[in-house]
């Protein structure tokens, strides 16, 4: 089977449109509901997505998606229980890259090859180790290898030139950039910091055909074309998708397919809108 | 890097990439400042007028007398702010002034190293900001006000078990936001490297100065070495010097808490497993799904479920012997330090002293020195409370 | 008795007969543990091993910028126990010890010299039982929680002002019916002789070591040297080793209360008049009766209507000028030091602190030795209390 | 005039009888009450008077005299009004011995020559400063002899046979045995310090003339006839006294006289107890 992140990237591409990636953790608020909105991303056609597993101390993690991993754990839902919901998620598309966002002590817990393996036959297509830098990724490497699955790392705006090199010798799927300093969560931007980030880009593509997306703090449609702007293939939004999913009002799958739509509506180009300072 | 920092397979570095800057720069800079003459002079002339060191041993001859074997307590309860914590604060935040950072963030579990990186903080005219649990602020309310007066500002964390873990957890998430400016002030030799290597570097005094000192006064070495282990830097401090000392048997003393068969503990050398917690491999307390667990114990410093993994190191290849005390026993020898030898021990130390008094119930003509890491005045409310839950 | 024990018309003993076999007693005693080779060389071993002496001097850098001058603090807040108190209760126990008694009784203030003696009682095995004024009570209760864990009984003294003074005439009741078992511990260079001179015996180290470290430091004396007085003994301990350096300032600094204009004030050295109080001949804050009346100092240690004879002496000779400080200069000393220099200062030490201040404010390239008598943590409670009142 | 006490003590001697000196605070609990005490005291025939000026810190007292202190100092009742209360009383009887109980302090504060002019204008026979020993008696002594007024000094159960001379070499009117250790008070007398003091009694009357008189917990008749068993001339007694007028009912005056006429009835040898264990 071909490489999905590859495939739909290439779609993408040649639609001259960029991914639009939504993070929602495994679970929360609770098992159906968690199956009923990675549905919902899928029906309002997102480009792939984004699942994490809750863990009890999610260090890059801003206050809404830490309180989201300790209402999961708290309701007893397992890492069992997480890869039987991706194996449902990937029954409804074939062909949607699946990536799973982890903490190390996650993997470490099940074993790497055991966790890969699951994560293999559950249909994900990459794996995004939150604490796991480049440096010590010999550790999963070979059951990444092993088992097929794309590992996926971070970049980071303070991320040195030299250190590019050694993140893109490992690096499958595509590549996170972490759009500004800090955790996760719902913050305005900062155009100066947006600025600084073209040129970090730019020196990226140079050395690599990896799509780049952009994540933390991305959260409304402003958000994304200031990434756009800077020139990435994606962005990654995952906060502010947990914000409604919490609000939990009856339309809550109306309003994410709302809130994707117009997300969406910027990545296809059919709006753009001028940069906020 | 220079360097993966492992001890065995335990430490390196994992965290989320933004840190990982700070983290190559702070080993270049540290092993840049391990050689620096002028700025070690300044670091151990700071240790001797500003702390206080060196530090005495002191035969306790009541104790010695009441548990039939030779005592000798390290006093690192004279280091200026209480603690050992003295040693590692100064230390860093002159590194931190080094690198040109203006501001120091720090956990604090007990409140003592919020307590020396608020005195480092001033004496280096660093902006100081402490990140402490909710629970932690009450149980050690009075070394929150040391900080603040000060002029630390100190953040009660609500998240999580509202304790150690939580703060550091904290003090991550402050860092990877602040990281061009701030220096993360680690308080024990745990964290991801080079930080424990950091740590212990600032912390070998204890034993460099202890074992000088013991052979000065003995000609011989103890037999016991014992230290309390919360993250694990008051006891490397001390284990240093001796390990290549194979006569000198050396243990590290773990909160037992309501008892290592109980779910109420901080014993993770004892019963926790390799796992990766705050950047580093090393054990946890965790369950199967690898979610962290609640440490316990009545001393807030050693409530930690995880620990600096060259202890885990040590412990594996048998150097060091990993034993466990419970708050009971605990408090029951910080009653008896006080009435016998009018020293009051941290909550943290009398998990030491305690195992001490064991050793001593079963042998005979052993001389054992214990790190008295900290004084106890700030447990004096938690030590009054849990003797009324009694 | 060898010797009246005047220092000019000041001092003596005026005591009731009941006592006076006591001091001929203690007297006889101290001068042979004077030159007692072997309890001398006890005592050193204790000061060094168990309380942790040397104390540095420390060169306050910041305070030194701030300040425009040269400021050196001598460290006697890292005495074990927290205040130079220590010095004298692990003397005097001593010499309680070998006088065969078995109790020792003390008046405190502050709760240092109640904490050094329940300290030294537990040392020492001696049954110890402190004499403390009600209101002291409550504004050093920490202290009280120590001496009591140390097993010390602390008697609340509800007579009088029920503070210092008080506590004194109850210790002093207290040994006159069981003079015969117990040793009064004086905790400072007040009351009849032997006591003025024993306290300065167990004090001088401040000075002698302040001196030789300034010395090894700097090669030349201080201008200034500075000390607070409550009683007079951390001032007199520091002093005695400079009296003959004719060029070095001396400067004891009294609590000046809510102003020596007011009638709330310690100053008794500047508003006080020559009387006798406590067995001895002295200045104290009396009216035209003759009836004592209440001192009054944010600081409890120095909250003491009367003051050392030696000192009146000094005073009288025009060796050491005495001035005062008032409560919100202290309190406001006793902020700058914590947030300049990380160093919490005793209430009664940011008295000496602020005087320096001040003489900075007047003067050029001098250098300033500051005697910083003791640790600030037990008033911290009181700090904050004053801070809200204002 | 001859010595008021040499006068009274030969007076007893003769008598057989045993001085009963009771001992008052001059201004408590107020002036005029003061002075009907002491005139009862002088109505019920006491040997000689103990009047004492109060000070704010009585270290040789125990709580009630502490408290008529502090009483009478918050009365604002002055050494003056005292001296002028002794004056009156000295108008009452022109013979009975009139001793004055003081600290040091109070001496010091009017000046020692003026304070001892001041007590002989008064009609002052004797001064015992409670803390002023013997060995600094020389302070005022030139004062006392200067205006032929008594030092009384006190002895006690501790000091030593090389101390008595000291302190007979200074002292007039009697000598005030100090009966047990602790300060003044009511407490119950043991008969093993009663035993010990004998030897001291005895040793002492080797070596002088003056009378002996035993004060400090000597509250009732059996204390009376414990002391006078160890053979001393006359006893003081004081809080009991201050108790009673604390008290302070209609009958005050009339049970200070029915106390008085008890310890005087022992004294006189009309009664005779046994010692109490
Ligand atoms: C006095 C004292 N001892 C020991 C500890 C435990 O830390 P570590 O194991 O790093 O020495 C602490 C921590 O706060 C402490 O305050
Ligand atoms: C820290 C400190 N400094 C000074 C004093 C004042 O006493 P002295 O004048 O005897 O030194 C006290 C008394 O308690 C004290 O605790």
């Amino acid at each position: 089977m071909d490489n999905r992140y590859k495939k739909r990237f290439e779609q993408l591409n040649i639609q001259n449109r960029k991914a639009v990636i939504p993070y929602s953790m495994l679970g929360f608020p609770n098992s159906q509901q968690s199956y009923e909105i990675i549905r919902q991303m899928i029906k309002s056609g997102v480009s792939a997505l984004e699942l994490g597993f809750a863990f009890s101390d999610p260090v890059a993690d801003g206050p809404i998606i830490q309180n989201a991993s300790y209402k999961t754990i708290a309701s007893n839902f397992s890492v069992v229980n997480a890869f039987d919901l991706i194996a449902d998620v990937r029954k409804i598309d074939e062909d949607i890259p699946i990536g799973v966002l982890v903490y190390f002590n996650t993997v470490l817990s099940q074993g790497i090859d055991k966790f890969f393996k699951k994560a293999k036959e559950c249909g994900v297509d990459g794996v995004l180790i939150a604490d796991l830098p480049p440096e010590n990724s010999m550790e999963v490497q070979p059951a990444a290898l092993k088992h097929g699955i794309d590992l996926i790392f971070l970049l980071s705006p303070l991320t040195a030139t030299n250190r590019i090199k050694t993140i893109l010798a490992h690096a499958g799927g595509f590549l996170y950039l972490v759009s500004r300093l800090g955790v996760t969560g719902i913050t305005e931007r900062n155009a100066i910091d947006d600025l600084s980030l073209t040129s970090l880009v730019k020196t990226v593509q140079e050395q690599t055909t990896l799509p780049i997306c952009a994540g933390f703090g991305i959260s409304n449609p402003n958000d994304v074309q200031a990434m756009l702007n800077i020139g990435v293939d994606g962005i990654i939004t995952g906060s502010r998708l947990i914000e409604i999913v919490q609000n939990d009002n009856r339309e809550m799958l109306e309003q994410l397919d709302e809130f994707f739509n117009d997300m969406l509506a910027v990545c296809a180009g059919h709006r753009t809108l001028p940069l906020l300072k | 890097m220079m360097n993966t920092g492992r001890y065995g397979q335990y430490g390196g570095i994992y965290v989320p990439e933004t840190l990982m800057p700070a983290l190559v720069q702070l080993e270049r800079e540290f092993l840049k400042f391990k050689t620096d003459e002028e700025n070690n002079f300044y670091y151990r002339e700071l240790l001797a007028n500003y702390a206080g060191r060196p530090t005495p041993i002191y035969y306790a001859a009541n104790l010695s007398k009441n548990w039939g074997n030779s005592i000798y307590l390290k006093r690192e309860d004279l280091v200026h702010g209480g603690a050992h914590k003295t040693n590692n604060a100064i230390g860093q935040a002159l590194l931190a002034k080094v690198m040109g950072k203006t501001r120091i963030i720090a956990e604090t579990g007990a409140g003592q190293h919020g307590v020396a990186c608020a005195m480092a903080g001033a004496l280096f005219g660093l902006k100081t900001e402490i990140y402490m649990g909710e629970i932690d602020i009450l149980r050690q309310n009075m070394n929150v006000q040391r900080m603040e007066l000060m002029g630390a500002k100190v953040h009660a964390v609500k998240t999580g078990s509202r304790t150690l873990k939580d703060a550091i957890n904290e003090a991550l998430r402050d860092w990877i936001k602040n990281v061009e400016h701030t220096h993360y002030l680690l308080g024990t030799a745990a964290g991801p490297h080079p930080f424990p290597s950091i740590v212990k570097f600032f912390q070998q005094v204890i034993g460099e100065e202890a074992r000088a000192q013991v052979l000065l006064k003995n000609k011989i070495l103890p037999d016991y070495v014992i230290a309390c282990v919360g993250g694990g830097s008051n006891a490397i401090g001390m284990f240093s010097a001796f390990l290549d000392d194979r006569q000198v048997k050396l243990v590290g003393v773990e909160a037992g808490g309501e008892g290592l068969d109980s779910s109420k503990h901080g014993a993770v050398l004892n019963k926790g497993t390799v796992g990766c917690l705050h950047g580093m491999k090393s054990k946890v307390l965790q369950n199967e799904d690898g979610q962290i667990q609640e440490a316990h114990s009545i001393s807030a410093g050693l409530d930690y479920p995880s620990v600096g993994p060259e202890h885990v190191y040590l412990q594996e290849i048998g150097r060091v012997e990993y034993t466990a005390i419970t708050d009971k026993e605990a408090v029951q020898t910080y009653y008896e330090l006080a009435q016998s030898e009018g020293i009051i021990p941290a909550l943290e130390s009398s998990h030491a002293l305690a195992y001490a008094k064991h050793l001593c119930e079963q042998n005979k003509n052993i001389s054992v020195l214990i790190n008295l890491s900290g004084r106890g005045d700030k447990d004096l409310a938690e030590v009054e409370k849990y003797g009324q839950s009694l």
